[in-house]
């Protein structure tokens, strides 16, 4: 399955644009999602690691599987306020 | 009111929304863009978000406020794009009965916004670098939903 | 900003008075009159002062503020005079850098405010009763002198 | 000596009027005054008990001289904020 995952704030910058496609097995799981992530961008490695992943804008496990996630997002460490 | 603007923030009407007959206490928060950094000076702030989980947040963190506090109303606005030094890039209000309850709800409030909430700023430096600010958690912070404290409202 | 007025409170005024470039925690704190207390009805509270005295102790307690917190501003305003239901009776707004610094000294004002700044209010009940409100201590308080936190400003 | 006592909130009340004349030895410290001004008007026995005694504008100790006061207060428990 394809899924989009939206991008912020430096990996959003560091790409070059607001979202990435991944290619992931039907069962993937959050964690599957972050290999692939880092695999197809390795610039990201660092910011992934310290990352959340939210899925459908709930901050998500990572063994959650991705099956019925409609809406998946790369969350860095946070400043806002 | 809970929003996401990028629009000044009118903080008077902010307050104005948690206004209450049965309420004696008012407390506002709001946070400006702070120059000085120790001895490094900012020349503007810019905030960006991903507004709906930001929005569905702010909203979980004031139902639980509600659960722990005998508080009336709350009202949040995070402002996103340019914030100039001294302006404001957020303002949160909390009524309640009493005044304990305002300070310790509207000051829980921002330690969990700043925690949990998908804010982001760039910090434009006056030496002329320019960064995300990605606070350093030791590794990857514990997943909210982890968290005891955080029933589901 | 220290003040006694008799005409309504301009909280706006009184947040903008306390902005500062170095500051980027800005807290205000408005009372307003109550309609319930328990479940007793207020129709409005008249407040008097002792003018001099208040406004001196004001200017203490704000001194106080600055030893204890690294606090850049404060400004306090309390109305005297017939103050009506969800009306401010009283502002008060300080600035810090980092935020838990003003949300303490605010605090820490308003519980101060309330010992020993020489201000009264009268309740007017909507039942028809009317009291001035001098709240039981359990015998003559402390002297504030007496109160090894409150060093000579 | 003779010293006038600003009276505030339901002392106020009580007497109908904003300050007191008491006549006092020329060496009387506050304590001495808290027994004239209940001598004088009996009426607010319970109140001074509960009230502080302001001299130029600052509480006072029971033991202080009044000679050099310039301004001398009852101050009632207070309510205001």
């Amino acid at each position: 399955m394809i899924k989009r995952v939206l991008l912020f704030a430096s990996a959003k910058e560091t790409l070059g644009q607001d979202s990435v496609d991944l290619e992931l097995a039907a069962d993937a799981t959050v964690a599957d999602l972050r290999k692939q992530l880092v695999n197809d961008y390795p610039v990201l490695n660092d910011l992934v690691a310290r990352s959340h992943i939210a899925v459908d804008q709930q901050f998500a496990l990572d063994d959650m599987s991705l099956t019925d996630a409609r809406e998946v997002a790369l969350i860095p460490p946070v400043s806002g306020g | 009111m809970i929003s996401i603007t990028d629009k000044p923030i009118d903080s008077t009407a902010v307050l104005a929304s948690v206004s209450d007959p049965d309420c004696g206490a008012n407390v506002l928060f709001v946070g400006t863009t702070r120059r000085m950094t120790g001895q490094r000076e900012t020349t503007r702030l810019e905030y960006e978000c991903y507004e709906a989980m930001a929005v569905s947040k702010m909203e979980s963190l004031v139902a639980l406020a509600h659960e722990q506090w005998p508080i009336a109303k709350v009202s949040i606005v995070h402002r996103v794009g340019v914030v100039e030094i001294e302006t404001a890039s957020i303002a949160v209000a909390v009524s309640s009965p009493h005044r304990s309850a305002s300070f310790e709800a509207a000051s829980w409030l921002l330690e969990r916004l700043k925690q949990e909430v998908p804010v982001w700023k760039r910090e434009i430096w006056a030496d002329g670098q320019e960064e995300w600010v990605h606070p350093e958690t030791g590794g990857l912070p514990e997943l909210p939903e982890r968290d005891p404290s955080e029933a589901s409202p």
